[in-house]
């Protein structure tokens, strides 16, 4: 089985929000040092070896897990030992 | 009987929540910032719903780490009465004055609709003018309304009688239908149906009117005595 | 420095690059003789926006000439970010719609998003509470999974901003039609409200006085949105990425209150939001207006990213900002009461007595031109219209089976329980929402008074397709329906010109013709147009949208006892039905189930019988003598009548009489349902012409004879299944 | 400069709405083989060399980042050249 990591930002450039609002936050919480906070997605989900192709991968993040207009995704695999 | 209606930015039925104290049930209410640290003027203090820091991050969470959170919870310890709907709930949920957390509603979609629930408890301050197991209707309207919490933690809730209200018709996945919780000491109630939605027959249903009037009642029997 | 790389005027000019940013080489000679020299590039960016049609109307101005925007009520009229009618007791409204059709298109999420945001700013900036929210959507048929896509995307961005700022979202509509597949229509409307005292107005008046700027720092977000909405859609639009923009709500959320704050202030002079061309548009419009003229220094304005070229600045829509005029030496003030909601007014540059606006950006002048060429001499165009040919031949239809077809019309989207839809937006908040969504309008309360809104959106684009005259009539006329049927007075419109492309004469004879139609009707129903908006070029590869002139109507309930809605009340009432059904099926429901496509005639309309028909009728629900009270729309009477007793536990037996089974479903305008008390049924004979065709019953059954014989008999219950799973039912199903 | 990225995931056991119906979406994508969705959020940002200590950044992540009823979390930091 393989183990699959996908990790969703936003493109640069676009506005976070939700990442000023955390910053703010951790700043008010005397956490001042935080700069240029991103908030973005993590997902992980597995697959059998056979499906686990680059092509597969890349098509399930842009038809589903991130938004192309909006968000860069990458991801990451890893052998793992089904049980 | 004083009330504090807590404003965090984001708050949006803060408005909600004063409207149903001043001009239905008649009485004292004043608006606190979420920079304050000072409840003592206060008899009770009521966290409304809306999106407080956007709902960003967790709802609730910044909000849980605002300079007021202390106050409220040293007002809490105090035996006072704290009440915090939909937003209200999350924050104390994030702040841990209420065990539990909330997840996405399992549709993950937000829910706007008038819902009917149970009264689990009915001897506690803020349901004490509803019968025992009585059947309310009230709105609610929320994306993450979806309560969780541990086996071990619902077994203590239900051992102390903490869970208040339970939904009729579960609308958002929650677990053992739970709609509201109250903690150990009976003085914070946490629920995510919106008791100030439904305080006048033209709004659809007056069913809130009367948790808002236990708060009083009570208030005013303990004042009573202390007096 | 960026600056260098920028292409210099006679490069501009040379290489037409103005082209590219829209303008013409005629507007660009325009803006030669205007400016008395060459633009550079700022100045080229700045004029390409101004002019586009977005923000000019060069194309559309003489059609919006036409519409009436007078009226007793009119306190506000075209012309501002909202218009304004008094309500009485020192209360006024505010209200007005726009589009964000492009936008939606390629992001829908945050395309309706923003559109509600900007469109909350538009009255917010006049000095009103928003206290609802519509509005108005289309899109392709549901079996198609961009259209799925589009559609959940679209309700959630829409969901996800209002519920966000506290603004009950009460009503809109929602139709789908294979025109609007590749583009679809997001128009949001908002209603405010305000004490005339507080009626703001954008302009930079009183030379010396400082401008402001509040809000969201300024990011490369949108550059060239206004453009890009005056453009058509083509494959190539998905490249035009980076004009995303993404709305923060919470930021909105605090820019109502902050402002509903500060106009409290006699230090502040004027207002406006920055929408579609951002510091450009606010700037220029409100010095335009004032006869004075603006300075900017744009290293003052606060900026997400480093190294931005005021080219970007100021083409930049970056959402949740306003700007503000305040008086010389007040600045202090505003600042304090802006810090309150954690946010900063910043002193970006001040008003001058000279007409003209002027950039500074790192101690140099990158803009300097007329301000009133910008704002108020872009061209204005007669374009050519010609007649499209249209067949008005039809195919009779012919129905065997009333009741499937009843059944199949209640789970058209079109037609179906929007529930899917409303469930997602909270509609309550503010604790006004009288009449929620899923009656004919919504109604808000005023507190503190024994009034009322009413507030509705309708355009039935099928009739203006087949005849936009006609068509344009009947959506206003639709509105008012919608408003009397409530129990409230229609009291003014505001309205959004849904087209295609203005350029190709046949369009722009349907843009004559509709607005004819629709100025028509608003003159004699007397609901004057008081604000509204323009979107052309709803095209994909060429292909136009039906024309879509989407209304917001808004009607004044002056008791509170006056309000009505569509569900029958109680089993013993019995149901009129005002006006008589002929055949008219051209552009209806059924002939889109039957025959898959729209053909023939739009129905008739007699103006003037709409308007006695409606005003007996608003009068019979002012005198308490109507129980509850529906208009006749798509699916005809006999979806109108099963509307009445969905969501109830009641039921209704009815008979009907006629040539054919086809006038069941017949759109017939100017038609009602009411039901009537027994007690109150010869006080309603002697004040309304209607007929009475049957009774409310508490079986839960739904009957209906056709001379005399029983064609329809369902359970409600069913009936109610299958028009409220529809829409998720389709929305699910992997397709 | 040292960028710290961390990643925040529903605890083993906790039910993931937002993942079953990813997973759900993306098997009606004809994705079939996909298994255990579940995600989370991933968070970056900046800290000066002398606050980013483990501490610190634990701190963080208790007290706002994560939510320890239901979330677990872990971060990564890296050394970035400042501009
Ligand atoms: N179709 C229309 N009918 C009536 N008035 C219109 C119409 N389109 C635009 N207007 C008016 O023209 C003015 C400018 O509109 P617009 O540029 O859309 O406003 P904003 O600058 O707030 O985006 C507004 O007052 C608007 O109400
Ligand atoms: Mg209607």
């Amino acid at each position: 089985m393989i183990k699959v990591k996908v990790y969703v930002t936003l493109k640069e450039g676009v506005l976070d929000p939700q990442g000023k609002a955390i910053e703010q936050a951790l700043q008010a919480k005397n956490f001042q040092g935080v700069r240029d906070m991103r908030v973005g997605k993590y997902m992980e989900f597995y697959l059998n070896e056979d499906e686990a192709t680059d092509h597969q991968i890349q098509e399930m993040c842009e038809q589903l897990l991130a938004n192309p207009v909006i968000e860069d995704y990458r991801y990451e695999t890893e052998e793992v030992i089904s049980v | 009987m004083k009330f504090a209606v807590v404003v965090f930015p984001g708050s949006n039925c803060d408005s909600d929540m004063f409207y149903a104290i001043q001009g239905v049930l008649g009485e004292e209410v004043e608006y606190v910032s979420h920079h304050s640290s000072d409840l003592s003027q206060f008899d009770a203090v009521l966290l409304p719903g809306g999106f407080s820091y956007g709902d960003y991050l967790r709802s609730g969470a910044i909000a849980s780490v605002s300079p007021i959170v202390n106050a409220i919870k040293d007002f809490a310890s105090e035996g006072k009465p704290v009440l915090g709907v939909c937003n209200g709930f999350q924050i104390l949920l994030e702040a841990g004055l209420l065990n539990g957390a909330m997840k996405r509603n399992h549709e993950l979609k937000f829910v706007c609709d008038t819902t009917p629930l149970i009264v689990e408890q009915s001897e506690t301050i803020f349901t004490s003018e509803y019968e025992q197991f009585e059947r309310i209707e009230l709105p609610i309207a929320h994306a993450e309304g979806n309560y969780d919490c541990d086996d071990e933690t619902l077994k203590d809730l239900e051992a102390h009688d903490q869970i208040v209200f339970r939904y009729a018709d579960n609308p958002n996945g929650s677990k053992a239908d739970i709609a509201g919780i109250v903690n150990k000491e009976g003085n914070v109630l946490g629920m995510m149906p919106h008791p100030e939605r439904a305080v006048e027959e033209i709004l659809g249903t007056d069913d809130g009117l009367k948790l808002f009037r236990s708060i009083l009642v009570n208030w005013r029997e303990t004042h009573a005595i202390t007096s | 420095m960026p600056l260098l790389l920028e292409p210099s005027p006679s490069e501009i000019k040379e290489q037409k690059l103005y082209v590219d940013m829209g303008l013409t080489d005629a507007e660009f000679e325009r803006i030669e003789q205007l400016i008395e020299r060459t633009p550079n590039y700022t100045e080229t960016g700045i004029f390409s926006v101004m002019w586009s049609e977005h923000c000019s109307y060069k194309k559309s101005k003489p059609l919006l000439s036409k519409f009436p925007t007078q009226g007793a009520r009119v306190l506000q009229g075209p012309g501002e970010g909202a218009g304004i009618i008094d309500i009485g007791d020192e209360l006024a409204v505010a209200f007005k719609i726009e589009s964000h059709n492009h936008p939606s298109a390629i992001e829908p999420y945050q395309g309706a998003a923003t559109g509600v945001g900007g469109i909350i700013r538009d009255v917010f900036s006049m000095g009103a509470r928003p206290v609802a929210l519509l509005n108005s959507l289309r899109f392709g048929e549901l079996d198609h999974p961009r259209t799925k896509y589009l559609f959940e995307e679209v309700v959630a961005g829409i969901a996800g901003y209002g519920n966000c700022v506290g603004i009950p979202t009460v009503g809109g509509e929602i139709q789908f039609d294979d025109c609007y597949k590749g583009n679809p229509l997001v128009n949001a409307m908002c209603v405010g409200l305000m004490k005339h005292e507080d009626i703001q107005v954008g302009q930079a008046k009183g030379i010396g006085n400082t401008v402001m700027y509040i809000g969201s720092a300024t990011g490369r977000d949108g550059i060239h949105g206004a453009t890009f909405a005056s453009e058509e859609l083509t494959d190539e639009s998905a490249e035009d990425r980076p004009a995303v923009q993404v709305g923060d709500p919470f930021m909105e959320k605090l820019l109502i209150e902050a402002t509903l704050d500060i106009i409290k202030s006699d230090a502040l002079i004027g207002i406006q939001d920055m929408g579609a061309a951002g510091l450009t548009s606010s700037a220029s419009e409100m010095a335009s207006k004032a006869g004075t003229g603006i300075e900017l220094n744009l290293d003052l304005a606060p900026q997400r990213e480093t190294g931005m070229t005021p080219y970007e600045m100021m083409l930049s829509e970056s959402q949740e900002r306003m700007l503000v005029v305040v008086q010389q030496g007040r600045e202090d003030e505003i600042k304090e009461v802006v810090s309150q909601y954690d946010l900063n007014a910043v002193e970006v540059g001040q008003v001058t007595d000279d007409h003209r606006f002027r950039l500074i950006h790192q101690g140099d002048v990158v803009t300097d031109v007329p301000v009133d060429a910008l704002a108020e001499d872009a061209p204005v165009y007669d374009l050519p219209s010609e007649k499209p040919s249209f067949n008005t031949n039809t195919q009779p239809l012919r129905i065997e089976d009333p009741e499937d077809v009843l059944i199949k019309l209640l789970q058209q989207p079109t037609i179906a329980s929007k529930e899917w839809v409303y469930r997602q937006y909270d509609y309550q908040v503010q604790t006004n929402t009288v009449v929620q969504p899923g009656s004919d309008a919504a109604i808000i309360r005023v507190k503190g008074t024994d009034k009322a809104i009413a507030m509705t959106t309708d355009c039935n684009s099928r009739y203006l397709h087949l005849d936009p005259y006609q068509g344009g009539q009947i959506a206003v006329a639709e509105a008012a329906r919608n408003i009397v049927c409530s129990g409230a007075d229609p009291v003014a419109i505001t309205d959004c010109l849904n087209f295609g492309n203005p350029d190709n004469p046949e369009v722009f004879w349907m843009m004559e013709q509709a607005t004819d139609g629709m100025a028509n009707a608003c003159e004699t129903l007397q609901t004057p147009v008081i604000s509204g908006n323009v979107s052309l070029y709803n095209e994909t590869n060429g292909q136009s949208v039906f024309p879509t002139p989407v209304i917001g109507m808004v009607g004044l309930i002056h008791q509170l006892d006056h309000i009505t809605t569509l569900h029958v009340k109680e089993p013993g009432d019995l149901v009129y039905v005002i006006g008589e059904t002929t055949h008219e099926v051209g552009g209806s429901e059924v002939q889109k189930l039957l025959q898959g496509s729209y053909e023939g005639e739009a129905p008739e309309l007699d103006i003037m019988q709409e308007k006695t028909r409606q005003q007996n009728l608003l009068k019979a629900i002012q005198n308490g003598l109507v129980a509850s009270a529906h208009d006749v729309s798509e699916g005809g009477l006999a979806v109108a009548l099963a509307e009445k007793v969905m969501t109830t536990n009641f039921g209704m037996n009815v008979g009907l009489r006629g040539k054919n089974f086809v006038e069941l479903f017949s759109e017939t305008q100017s038609r009602f349902i009411v039901t009537v008390k027994p007690e109150d049924v010869s006080e309603f004979e002697a004040n309304v012409d209607a007929t009475r065709v049957g009774v409310v019953t508490n079986n839960g059954r739904f009957n209906i004879q056709f001379n005399g014989e029983t064609i329809i008999q369902q359970k409600v219950d069913q009936l109610i299944d299958r028009w409220k799973g529809a829409i998720p039912c389709l929305v699910k199903s992997k397709a």
